[in-house]
């Protein structure tokens, strides 16, 4: 991860001033003191989010040249396009703190950064792309209007556009798989086993169990999460586990069930499994790096015509 | 009416297919504005590919999606030069800027058609290909005027696409009613403004014009990898053959 | 039954799914005497699933080509270091090593099987598979010997693929019963043989074996890879779903 | 083309104890004295055909993967293999004569050296390649029958060979399409469709018409040839017309039948077609050699490993 710029030394007056500007609800700016680790944080998570924006592109992107219809394949190649955007106002935002893309970029294709787990799955049939939509997008969703209250003013700002994007992405999901659902028998059959296989990543890329979150208090505190990622994924399975019983689809969850309460609680998550598509034994993590650094290595040569190209229209704009 | 539907057909098919190889560059370019660029042009080629498939069903019934998902490589229509493989970022910017430069030019001249409908569409086809085209021109221009390496592998794929550009030309069955009515351009003359457009462009950017004639291809002969395309592209459609609703 | 079921469809599916990635090189290899090799590598592996899915079609009914033609990625039960994309020569050459290494030590074991129609099988195949083995060891000498380049290519390979090796030798659903009955060799029996000879022979080839642990995938979970591998492999068979004669 | 190696000049006594050798029937053998022209048109040849058993097995390889059924695809996979084969013997035969296989791979590669137009046309269904199997082998058979009589030895000795495998695909191609003739209608239509783009293709491949085929003296008095092509094309049609025919399969020549003779008669051959294939416009030319050649730049490394891990060996030994 990006070490931030080496600061004086922080005074105990320079935190308190922060941390009560966060506590009346004021967003910190690009210009602002702030210390180096409320800096180091908001990179590191800014940055994962746009990694995720690209690497995202992939296991939807592959879809384009497969989609059943003229109209989807449309609708998918706007969705993707989205997310390239996302990537870019993302790693915008990161900028902004004194990264650059340069090093960011670095970090994702030696494997250093992180982009979320949920990418390491593969997508193997067309209703994954619907899948993805309404689970994936929806944990997303729950995420990032979470984050749109965050302290930080150019995070805040880019989560109110995303989400308002990944919404019609998730309304779009949702559709499809619901009608996916009241389909052909092997249509139906396609939705059931996409919302198998994707059920339990969606949980779980909500982010471990508040228990094995160490960084959540912290970040809590000085404003850049409102919520934990326990409490994040009970309202997206809230929302979810109706909507998709409704649909006419089983969840995988035996020990699903609504508490008195009105919550839907889940049987125990593998988080062993997790772990380990974060180690980066999931079934496209190699497969997914292998595509960005290919990517990057073969545009390299067009980078540096571009290059070229700029410094000669300046050398002529100069004479 | 028959000679319509060829010509419609034979438009729609060239964006698909070309749609198609700037898809298989998302998540793949070589700088992320580009992923979005190249996307938002394929995502337009479909737009258009699907205008004219909608006049077509207007005159005989068949169903855009039928006639995307369910033709083999024999029934398709599309030149070759769209369906050559994707080949580098050099050969892709190429390739779409010959086909943008035949499309800007094809649609304003069809801007004219006697037959309202296919005026119309080419209307509000002609602001995105124009679009597309300045996009694509600067980057020929970016290519042939950066590096050795880039004007070298662009002057390649000129060396390999230009022999195929004269196919965009020909004239599809039937067409000299057509345009002796006034419902679609004369292929005769969109080639010679082409020809003048491009060639100074090219030029300006550095590359030198081939010499020699086209490959003498019809729009029903193929290369193999139209074939693999469209393997890909219909393995979702051909599996569910039954299917109602997407 | 059912778990004979289940080992004889996973031999078959490994061999059906290596077969094709070694069919991807057929008129693309290094030398023109490695075609060759290749695709009777290829034709012997084919072969093999063929003699398999027989000893199911008995137990079953199920026949062979449908089976292969018409299930999606989410049947298939090959393990997923088979599938993995094709790679570079070394890539190609030590995945075949690998995958021969335990094909030959597991027919080998299988000779012994108490079912007397799998005994006979094994008969036949191992000799093939020894010759195959052969082959790829010598193979994998050459390019850990080799130049600075091969070397460093194969152990890349080594490095991605040693992870996935250990999934070869997963008991499948059931299999507990047909090792007690002698019908099928223990896998852990065949892995300890296969990791002594394999070692041996990659430390001899200048080769460092990466520490780790395996993937922990079942033969249930697939990449995408094997999507793209199936919907080219099942095209032609699914386009003609009714036929009866091939 | 490779040019044989420069020669004393030859004097009309040698020439004519060589025709006298041929017209008695003899093999040429290696050693043998023989005229320079004699060597070059042989090498010519026999490379060419070694380069078209070599291109060949791109448009039938690319169906191993695509094959129906296990057993086509061994059958398939076995046929490409003896085409490799092909391609072995016969670049050996010509290096009896002093060509080298770098010279002959790098004529093929660089696009100096001809192979077989035929494989310039697309594989585009399952039925081309029963079609290829009953045709393109139908005619090469026809040709290379006739070449198992020429006058020099290894060149004669690999068509006897070569021959009685290409009668074996022969026969599997035509089972295939008689099969798929008689098999559902969309079988059916796809082995007419390979039929009305194979025809002509095939009959061309048997080379120029006699009167455009100035070489074809020549090599008939030095007995390489025993027939003109108009001849073998007129052998090869008697043959495969009325099985096709019987097949219940349509001819695309409305002018074809029959005379007095017995003779299969064929309407105008498009001559213009097969010299753009020739010259390389075909629909696959570009294909087949850039293939050929990233086949070739991408095993050179490989190539480099074997020469090295050799001389590794060598110099052990000598240890």
């Amino acid at each position: 991860m990006t070490q931030p710029t080496p600061l004086p030394t922080e005074t105990p007056e320079q935190l308190a001033a922060f941390e009560a500007r966060i506590q009346n609800g004021e967003k910190i700016e690009p210009g602002d003191w702030m210390p180096a680790a409320y800096r180091q944080q908001l990179i590191r998570m800014i940055s994962q989010h746009a990694h995720s924006e690209v690497v995202g592109m992939l296991p939807e992107g592959a879809w384009i040249t497969r989609a059943p219809s003229l109209h989807r394949k449309m609708i998918l190649i706007a969705k993707v396009q989205d997310e390239a955007g996302h990537g870019q106002y993302l790693y915008h935002a990161a900028e902004t703190l004194g990264a650059t893309r340069e090093q960011m970029l670095d970090a994702l294709l030696t494997g250093k950064a992180k982009y979320s787990s949920i990418f390491n799955y593969p997508t193997l049939t067309w209703a994954d792309i619907g899948m993805i939509g309404w689970l994936v997008d929806g944990a997303a969703i729950k995420n990032q209007t979470m984050l749109a209250g965050a302290s930080y003013g150019p995070y805040s700002r880019a989560m109110v556009r995303i989400c308002s994007e990944e919404t019609f992405h998730h309304k779009q999901g949702k559709e499809m798989v619901v009608a996916y659902a009241q389909g052909t028998p092997a249509q139906r059959e396609m939705a059931q086993d996409a919302l198998d296989r994707w059920w339990w990543p969606a949980l779980m890329m909500l982010g471990p169990s508040d228990k094995d979150s160490p960084n959540t208090p912290q970040l809590m505190r000085w404003g850049v999460k409102l919520k934990t990622n326990d409490e994040v994924r009970q309202e997206f399975i809230n929302e979810h586990a109706p909507e998709l019983i409704e649909a006419g689809l089983t969840i995988p969850d035996p020990l699903l069930h609504q508490d008195e309460q009105g919550n839907w609680i889940h049987g125990p998550i593998n988080w062993d499994e997790f772990w380990q598509v974060v180690k980066g034994h999931g079934q496209m993590n190699r497969a997914r790096l292998e595509a960005r650094n290919r990517a990057h290595d073969d545009g390299a040569w067009v980078r540096d015509a571009l290059n070229a190209y700029e410094a000669r229209q300046h050398s002529q704009a100069a004479d | 009416k028959r000679a319509l539907i060829t010509r419609l057909q034979a438009l729609a098919d060239d964006e698909i297919i070309l749609a198609h190889r700037d898809s298989e560059w998302t998540g793949h370019a070589p700088i992320l504005e580009e992923d979005i660029a190249l996307a938002n042009i394929a995502q337009d080629e479909i737009g258009h590919a699907l205008m004219y498939l909608t006049l077509r069903e207007q005159l005989d019934g068949q169903q855009a999606d039928q006639l995307t998902f369910f033709r083999g490589p024999r029934e398709y229509t599309n030149v070759q030069l769209v369906e050559l493989p994707k080949g580098d970022w050099a050969f892709t910017m190429l390739r779409q800027y010959l086909y943008d430069a035949f499309e800007a030019l094809y649609l304003d001249a069809l801007r004219a058609s006697t037959y309202a409908p296919l005026a119309e569409v080419a209307n509000k086809a002609v602001r995105e290909e124009k679009f597309h085209l300045q996009h694509t021109a600067l980057w020929v221009e970016r290519l042939g005027l950066g590096t050795e390496e880039s004007r070298r592998r662009l002057q390649d794929a000129l060396n390999t696409q230009w022999a195929y550009t004269s196919q965009l030309f020909q004239p599809t069955d039937g067409e000299a009613e057509l345009i002796a009515a006034g419902i679609t351009p004369d292929p005769a003359a969109v080639h010679a403004r082409w020809d003048g457009l491009v060639r100074a462009h090219l030029d300006r950017s550095g590359l030198q014009v081939p010499a020699g004639d086209g490959h003498p291809f019809t729009r029903a002969q193929h290369s193999e990898a139209l074939l693999y395309l469209l393997t890909e592209m219909q393995s979702t459609a051909r599996e569910h053959a039954d299917a109602q609703v997407w």
